[in-house]
């Protein structure tokens, strides 16, 4: 077994070895570890590249902070994921990682030649230069750069797993499942308040994990926390979750949490999902998520070996290894010390412990001179060596703040320890405030912007002792603040690590810090050297420095860097940290995967389909559809061979001729009723509805309060006090929506209920010379003939035995009936008209052919031949504006200076004068083609169809000044050649309307 | 005529009994669908409210009850959707006449639905698990007791959703978007285990 | 999500239950005919977009369909108080004291 | 001003970069200007860059309340295109990608701009017809947009989903060649530096108190946290915050401010290679030249300052991404944000004087803001120099409003900025 693993330490199952591969090569770790810790048992620091110099890396850190040790992980084919942190992925047999951002290899990659030009690539270089010649910018200098950018690959295929949401409502919600989230959750849970408790890792127990020497209430940590997660599993109003990570804070005390739920599973379980994203909406919300250590900012900082060293603490302690057998500390405060003792306690030989303090507690140096390890206080690090693993490291004095002469000291690892700082990007999504607090050199929690407490290290407290106590009064508050009375418990803690330290901006150094590589932000190889720049190049607020250089925008969003990247930022403007302000903390906590987002939301649940009675029906006899709004609808019934064209062309000609059948289940009906109802009707639409009589129907125009045209529909007298209003079928929720905010607010006076009746009704129209003949022998109790129910009527009568609202209405211009029937019974009418329709050769259509038959009649299509812009003058419509009416919504803008003044489009036909071409919908029109561009455009063509009927292509289109233009000759200039129309009126078809009257 | 020919339940091609999801241990919930004979909305003017309420009283023999808990009775079931609105479900065919009788255009409207909505039942123990799945509201007993509705949605689905048992919920769906809804229940109930009778 | 209490339902809920339907209290005009073109933009166009507490209306639209008003700080996005549609404006001062 | 080039770079790379000096000046303000710019994003310094350029007027200052770029010019999604429907649109917006063509060269700062083209996605018929009214539009006055079949789409951008069986399925595309993406700090930055060089002030962390106003009318200067400065002319140029700004001026506008929020993913090696905008299914995306997936999500329905969105804006958006790029469900979002956006109610912006004299104002960008930087920068630089619009700018007025001339290109083609 590798010399790096320690059998006697650890949590992981020694005894359970498994294997997985890193590029290719077969690793064996063991149950429980990450892929990081059993790539350190192998002895395996070098895990990656860095993202400009590409210069080797290793893990620096052992969470979910890491910015180094990202690699791919693939389960199986589409189970791939660029970009996943080797410090948090747990290793299961048969998972494949591979290193990112190398070529050829992660040994040698050609792309380090970016390390040889290092003092070229500073802060902020691409602004400065690939500026000429111009063209190089798309073809050369920008290609190059993108390919250099970039980390791992993106996935290529559809992703197999799906995903899992959920909302959740509790009391009492505990981010961080450290000694202060247990201590809050064993209060908070006392008291019988619902509470949740989430941490990221596979295991709670924070930083008890990493301190099993510490003893607690009289046990061992381990045993303590082990019994303590017991009890809380044993409260029913407790709920624990583990790999679950709060990514968001968003307002009244929603957050949001990712939970992953399979990535380190061997067997994927049926049909579960990959992760679940949690909406939690908690009363109050504990956060204890914290501190993350700060890494020291001297020369090549960033070889592999050279690690955090709580981090250093955590692989010997939670997973048994060492990460290295000869390791140096350096450090500023006083926590590396414990690291230190913990690894030569575990086999290891400490070289050194240097300090750049001048002092520290003896109690400290005993115990380092008691395992013999040699202690260099105010003693600093200037550089380190070694390619693909630090090999040793230069060690100077400290005269004052300079460095003296250096000696080298080999080492196989580098622990350093700069301090540490309250994790708090949840408590700052808030826009909850931070106060810089001198003593712990560390940003604190000052305003809350909502329900919440912050505990233990989040609060700059350190030891477990501390975080404890904290905990339990902040479970307390809580639960206290949500209506519950509970109290804290008291922990007695033994051995505890508290310690102190200072925080530090570079290391002092006997070389030349302009060349100097101290890296801050070890992802975006930003160094303390760009900082600088940019300060000095008069970037002079942390957001320009943070732009300017990159520094916090890396993946692991800061986390390592942006305390050190302040500190030197404000000491190159020579200003208080507090003066310098912090850059904002923005979700996610860590990267989460698109996939979780989206959820249930993909594929068919993409968004809702509406579908009708008779949807069914037009599937099953090869209907093509085309989604309108929400809905799905029949398109055109193609038979075999045909395509749009031939099929509407057929489908024309028969319902023309004879009769043809269509589904209108999606218009919008709404039923408005009560005493006011004609009332509301009058000030509503453009129309009067006074005088129109019971079982009489009228073409209703909508306006918005902007005068332009809305919406439209047949609207049915049913009573006095009752109509049966039709919109159109994206209209109709904002039709509905527009009628209720007028009627609840502004005439509230009205009595008038408004009711949608879209899905009550099935409507199936009936058009053509024979639509009378089908339908009148299923009709009972109702005289269908011309004069007993002429054009434009209603009627409540049965058809084919059902209840039905029939209207006779026509959009083609031929005879037309719509039957309206309860939603059920509408495929069962349908097969009735259908097989009795068969003696006349009864055709179904879709809406292209009802668009084309309205189309020969002059009947617009609001939203295709109105545009929003659209009054009803425009479109050749005052005469559905009712004279005498002095009210009524949008009548007024119809006044306003630019909508009465003459030269606006208007709504005309056009007939090209080659009959054969048909123009393109959306074509332009001008008076001469010839003009240069950009050209005087009069107007568009709103619809453009071939007419089977009058065999020749027919149009409608707005055009300026278009109704003094009858007759006139205007051009649509397309590509490569004119095309003449004739400006005409917008009915093409039965101008007399010779054919409603059958 | 009618009799002759069977209502088509839209949800006929999707709702096959039988067993899904999970198939491991016991099925987390049980889902079905129901066609209400009758479902009708009444709604009063502000000044009619108490005589619409003697007026559904004596058409249904329940009474309606305050906020939003469901008064029923036998196979009445009267649900608040609003103020001023209720819906009225139970299983004769002729519910929407007998009211309209009773509530003339001085006491309100009264609109039937009963094809506007189909009913879709989920019970057993994971039923609030699944439910809160993709519906934001608070699906917990305290929250949402038995005997009450609320009106909610997923997914721009509007719901009527009535509590009617420990591990039981009714929720009435927009007909046109049933389909689609049945859908996301189904694969929200996959991982848990489901049956549909 | 914002969580908002609909004062018909008496029920504090998500805010995808609702839909925002612009700034409250601006009634239209009796008769607008009567209007010149300013009034009348004023009206249709002209809004307060206040910086800090905003009149604004709401509507349940995915439960009980009412049309209310609120008082929402538009900093901080936090509800002073919602109030039914028709009630007058409620008092400033007086809400701003109730946070504290 | 030390020039900007690669002779530069690599001697100031063996120097250790000591000689570059500051980008601009941080000087304290003046009593009084000829102009004052509320506001330094980019639509501000780049009026300021342009008077002082083009109007020979540089004892300008540019007042910033934060830090110059912080407001939407440093939050946006950076897409540029002007495939615009209305004449008076097209003409605005090709002007700014005219600009933006030659824009490095002039700023001697490298914007990054990259013409690889965006692609607006059709999902049913009736974008059909409003992108071919585009295509057709956009031809005769001189702007560059062609249709693409669905096949040809996924070819342009070969992680598209065309698949027939999709909600909604691709029925083509309009594509803009010469449509593309830039880096937004480096346009604040780049005018910054170019203006303060002829002599601009810009003053950061002076936030605007209240605008002066003499008995007779026209403005007179402003009250600032730094004290008084005067001013023969002012605009304000303030996205998000313009009402608040008029409102010191006694102007109410026809304006509402709402969130906007956008996220990036985590980079990764060259994937996605132009710009996809889609209005039915509402999402817009590209890729960085830092490898991250830049993608846009729509406006919060409320208005508000706050600048944090709802997290359900950010899963419609994430849901209509996976819909389109089903190979990026596994990818992972790095990073969100918000800003604010004012909307006029035409959509529209309004560049133009206004009824206080020698005021004017720079507003109601919507969501489109970015694209139009150089171009509103130089017609509004115009307009205040001239104290009349540019010809370009001429319909972009407030009396629109009161006339019903609006420019509605969101009702006309239902497509968002």
């Amino acid at each position: 077994m590798s010399a790096y693993r320690v059998e006697s330490h650890g949590r992981i199952k020694h005894h359970q070895p498994v294997s997985f591969t890193f590029d290719g090569e077969t690793v064996e770790g063991r149950e429980g570890d990450t892929v990081a810790s059993a790539l350190l048992a192998n002895g395996k620091h070098l895990m990656g590249r860095s993202f400009k110099y590409h210069r080797p890396r290793g893990a620096i850190a052992a969470g979910s902070e890491e910015p180094n040790a990202l690699i791919g992980t693939t389960r199986s084919e589409g189970r791939f994921e660029p970009n996943t942190r080797a410090t948090v992925q747990e290793i299961y047999p048969g998972l494949k990682t591979e290193s990112q951002n190398s070529y050829p290899s992660l040994k040698y990659d050609i792309g380090a030649i970016n390390d040889r030009l290092y003092m070229l690539f500073s802060a902020g270089f691409y602004y400065k230069t690939f500026m000429w010649p111009r063209s190089f910018w798309d073809k050369v200098y920008e290609p190059f750069i993108r390919r250099a950018a970039g980390l791992g690959v993106s996935p290529t295929v559809e992703d197999p797993d799906h995903y899992a949401s959920r909302y959740l409502h509790c009391d009492i919600l505990i981010v961080g499942a450290g000694p202060a989230g247990i201590a809050a959750a064993l209060a908070a849970g006392k008291s019988g308040a619902k509470v949740l408790l989430a941490d990221e890792g596979a295991e709670m127990g924070g930083s008890v994990l990493s301190e099993p020497g510490v003893n607690i209430d009289g046990c061992s940590a381990w045993n303590w926390l082990e019994a303590r997660l017991d009890e809380l599993r044993g409260m029913e109003n407790v709920t624990l979750m583990t790999r679950t990570t709060a990514i968001g804070y968003y307002h009244q005390n929603m957050v949001g949490l990712c939970q992953k739920l399979t990535d380190h599973l061997t067997t994927l379980p049926e049909g579960a999902p990959r992760e679940r994203l949690w909406r939690i909406r908690a009363n109050q919300v504990i956060l204890t998520q914290g501190a993350l250590e700060k890494p020291l900012v001297f020369h090549e900082n960033d070889r592999p070996g050279v690690m955090l060293a709580g981090s250093a603490q955590t692989y010997l302690n939670r997973y048994g290894v060492l990460v290295g057998r000869r390791p140096v500390v350096v450090t500023s405060h006083d926590s590396a010390w414990y690291a230190a003792f913990d690894l030569a306690d575990a086999g290891a030989e400490v070289q050194a412990i240097v300090d750049l303090r001048d002092k520290v507690q003896s109690e400290l140096s005993d115990e380092a001179t008691k395992r013999g390890i040699r202690v260099l206080t105010s003693h600093t690090v200037t550089g380190t060596s070694g390619r693909l693993r630090i090999k040793s490291i230069r060690i100077n004095p400290l005269r004052g703040s300079k460095a003296g002469r250096a000696e080298t000291v080999n080492c196989d690892a580098l622990l350093m320890s700069g301090g540490w700082t309250p994790s708090l990007h949840l408590f700052s999504h808030t826009k909850g405030t931070l106060r810089w607090e001198d003593d712990t050199k560390a940003y604190l929690p000052d305003q809350k912007a909502e329900a919440c407490h912050i505990a233990g290290a989040g609060r700059g407290l350190w030891g477990i002792g501390k975080a404890l106590t904290d905990g339990g009064e902040a479970g307390v508050a809580a639960a206290t603040a949500a209506g519950f009375t509970t109290i804290a418990e008291a922990y007695p803690v033994e051995n505890d690590r508290e310690g102190t330290g200072i925080s530090l901006r570079e290391l002092p150094t006997d070389r030349s810090p302009g060349k100097a590589k101290a890296f801050i932000d070890f992802q975006n190889d930003v160094t303390a050297k760009d900082i600088r720049l940019a300060v000095s190049e008069g970037m002079h607020s942390i957001e320009h420095v943070k732009r300017y250089t990159t520094n916090g925008m890396a993946t692991d969003q800061g986390k390592m860097s942006n305390m050190n990247g302040l500190n030197i930022a404000a000491d190159a403007l020579g200003k208080p940290q507090t003066e310098v302000g912090l850059t904002t903390f923005r979700p996610p906590y860590t990267p989460t995967t698109f996939g979780a987002f989206a959820g249930y939301h993909k594929g068919s649940h993409f968004e809702v389909t509406r579908k009708t009675p008779i949807d069914d029906w037009a599937e099953e006899n090869g209907a093509a559809f085309e989604p309108v709004a929400l809905w799905r609808r029949a398109w055109y019934f193609p038979k075999p061979g045909e395509d749009l064209h031939a099929a509407v062309a057929r489908e024309c000609r028969a319902t023309r001729e004879s009769l043809g059948i269509f589904d209108a289940s999606t218009l919008g009906k709404i039923e408005v009723s009560g005493p006011d109802a004609v009332e509301f009707m009058n000030r509503m639409y453009t129309n009067p509805w006074t005088k129109l009589g019971v079982s009489r129907c009228r073409y209703g125009l909508l306006l918005g309060e902007d005068g332009y045209i809305l919406d439209d529909g047949v609207i049915g007298r049913l009573s006095d006090d009752k109509f049966h209003v039709t919109t159109t079928t994206g209209g109709a929720a904002r039709v509905l929506n527009m009628m209720e905010d007028y009627l609840q607010t502004e005439w509230p006076d009205l009595k008038v209920w408004l009711t949608s009746t879209t899905e009550q009704w099935a409507t199936i129209a009936l058009n053509g010379p024979n639509a009378r003949n089908l339908l009148e022998p299923f009709v009972e109790g109702q005289d269908m003939s011309d004069e007993a129910f002429p054009h434009m009527s209603v009627s409540q009568c049965t058809v084919a035995g059902f209840p039905a609202r029939l209207f006779r209405i026509s959009f083609t211009g031929e005879l037309g009936f719509e039957v309206n029937v309860p939603a059920r019974y509408g495929r069962a009418l349908w097969e009735n008209l259908w097989e009795a329709g068969q003696q006349y050769d009864v055709c179904p259509y879709g809406t292209e052919t009802m668009h084309v038959l309205r189309a020969e009649k002059g009947f617009i299509i609001v939203g295709q031949d109105t545009d929003g812009t659209v009054t009803p003058d425009d479109a050749g419509m005052s005469w559905a504006v009712g004279k005498k009416k002095t009210d009524f919504v949008g009548m007024r803008s119809l006044s306003r200076p630019d909508i009465a003044a003459p030269g606006r489009k208007q709504l005309v036909g056009l007939l090209t004068r080659d009959s054969k071409t048909v123009l393109d919908e959306g074509a332009q029109i001008v008076a001469d083609p010839k003009q240069p561009k950009p050209m005087k455009m009069l107007g568009h063509v709103t619809s453009s169809y071939w007419s089977e009927t009058l065999g020749r292509s027919v149009a409608l289109a707005v055009v300026q000044g278009g109704r003094d233009r009858m007759g006139d000759s205007l051009y649509v200039p397309m590509p490569g050649k004119d095309v003449e129309v004739e400006v005409t009126g917008t009915v093409f078809y039965d101008p007399e309307n010779a054919r409603l009257k059958l | 005529m009618a009799d002759a020919i069977e209502k088509v339940s839209p949800l006929h091609a999707l709702a096959e009994p039988g067993r899904f999801g999970d198939t491991s241990g016991e099925p987390g919930v049980g889902l079905s669908e129901r066609l209400c004979d009758s479902l009708v909305q009444v709604q009063a003017w502000p000044d009619s409210i108490s005589a619409l309420k003697k007026a559904v009283k004596s058409v249904t023999g329940a009474s309606i009850k305050p906020g939003n808990a469901v008064a029923t009775k036998g196979d009445v079931v009267l649900m608040s959707t609003g103020p001023g609105r209720w819906l009225v479900e139970d299983e004769t065919d002729d519910l929407e006449v007998r009211l309209r009788k009773a509530i003339g255009a001085d006491i309100g409207a009264v609109t039937a639905l009963t094809h506007a909505r189909t009913v879709v039942s989920i019970s057993g123990e994971r039923c609030e698990w699944v439910l809160a799945s993709g519906i934001a509201l608070d699906f917990s007993a305290d929250a949402f007791p038995v005997g009450t509705a609320k009106l909610s949605h997923h997914h721009e689905i509007g719901l009527t959703i009535h509590r009617t048992g420990d591990q039981a919920f009714d929720l009435y769906v927009v007909t046109s978007m049933v389909r689609s809804f049945w859908g996301w229940i189904a694969r929200a109930s996959a991982e848990v285990g489901y049956t549909v009778s | 999500m914002l969580l908002i209490h609909c004062p018909y339902c008496d029920e504090t809920l998500p805010e995808p239950e609702f839909a925002y339907a612009g700034e409250a209290h601006i009634d239209r005009p009796a008769d607008p005919q009567q209007l010149s073109d300013e009034e009348w933009r004023d009206f249709l166009f002209i809004r307060t977009n206040a910086k800090g507490p905003h009149y604004e209306r709401w509507r349940h639209i995915n439960g009980c369909a009412r049309f209310f008003n609120a008082v929402r700080d538009t900093v901080s996005d936090k509800f002073l108080t919602t109030y039914k549609a028709g009630e007058a404006r409620p008092d400033l001062a007086k809400l701003l004291e109730g946070q504290k | 001003m030390r020039n900007f080039n690669a002779f530069t770079l690599a001697r100031e790379a063996l120097r250790g970069h000591k000689g570059w000096g500051k980008q601009w000046r941080s000087p304290e303000p003046k009593k009084s200007y000829d102009v004052i710019i509320i506001g330094a994003g980019g639509h501000g310094l780049g009026t300021a860059y342009y008077l002082a350029k083009e109007h020979g007027i540089t004892n300008v200052a540019v007042l910033e309340k934060g830090w110059l770029g912080g407001g939407n010019t440093g939050r946006n999604t950076t897409i540029i295109r002007s495939n615009y429907l209305y004449d008076e649109s097209a003409g605005l917006y090709d002007h700014s990608v005219k600009l933006w063509e030659t824009l490095s060269e002039e700023l001697n700062y490298n914007v990054m701009f990259s013409q690889r083209g965006v692609m607006m996605l059709a999902h049913n018929v009736h974008d059909v017809q409003s992108a071919q009214r585009h295509i057709h539009a956009n031809r005769l006055n001189g702007v560059d947009n062609e249709w693409l079949t669905p096949q040809q789409a996924k070819d342009y951008c070969p992680p598209l989903s065309i698949s027939k069986s999709a909600r909604y399925p691709v029925m083509g595309a309009a594509l803009q060649r010469r449509g593309g993406v830039a880096r937004h700090d480096a346009v604040a930055w780049g005018f910054a530096r170019q203006a303060s060089a002829m002599g601009v002030d810009i003053i950061q962390n002076c936030e605007v108190i209240s605008i002066d106003r003499a008995p007779s009318g026209e403005v007179t200067g402003v009250q600032t946290t730094k004290g008084p400065i005067g001013a023969k002319k002012v605009g304000v140029v303030a996205a998000g915050h313009t009402s608040v700004l008029m409102e010191m001026a006694g102007v109410r506008m026809p304006l509402e401010s709402y969130p906007l929020q956008a996220l990036v993913s985590e980079p990764v090696k060259p994937v996605f290679p132009c710009v996809v905008m889609s209005n039915a299914v509402h999402a817009y995306i590209s890729q960085s030249d830092k490898g991250e997936l830049v993608i846009g999500a729509g406006t919060d329905s409320y208005l508000s300052y706050s600048q944090t969105g709802s997290m359900h804006i950010l899963q419609h958006t994430l849901d209509a991404i996976i819909e389109l790029y089903p190979m990026f469900s596994r990818m992972k979002m790095l990073r969100t944000w918000g800003g604010i956006v004012d909307v006029t109610p035409d959509r529209s912006p309004i560049l133009a004087k206004t009824p206080v004299p020698n005021l004017y104002v720079n507003c109601g960008w919507g969501t489109g803001g970015f694209k139009a930087t150089p171009g509103s920068a130089n017609v509004f630089a115009h307009t205040i120099a001239r104290d009349e619009p540019h010809k370009i700018n001429a319909g972009f007025t407030l009396e629109r409003f009161r006339t019903g001339r609006l420019i509605d290109e969101a009702a006309a083609a239902a497509v968002a900025h």
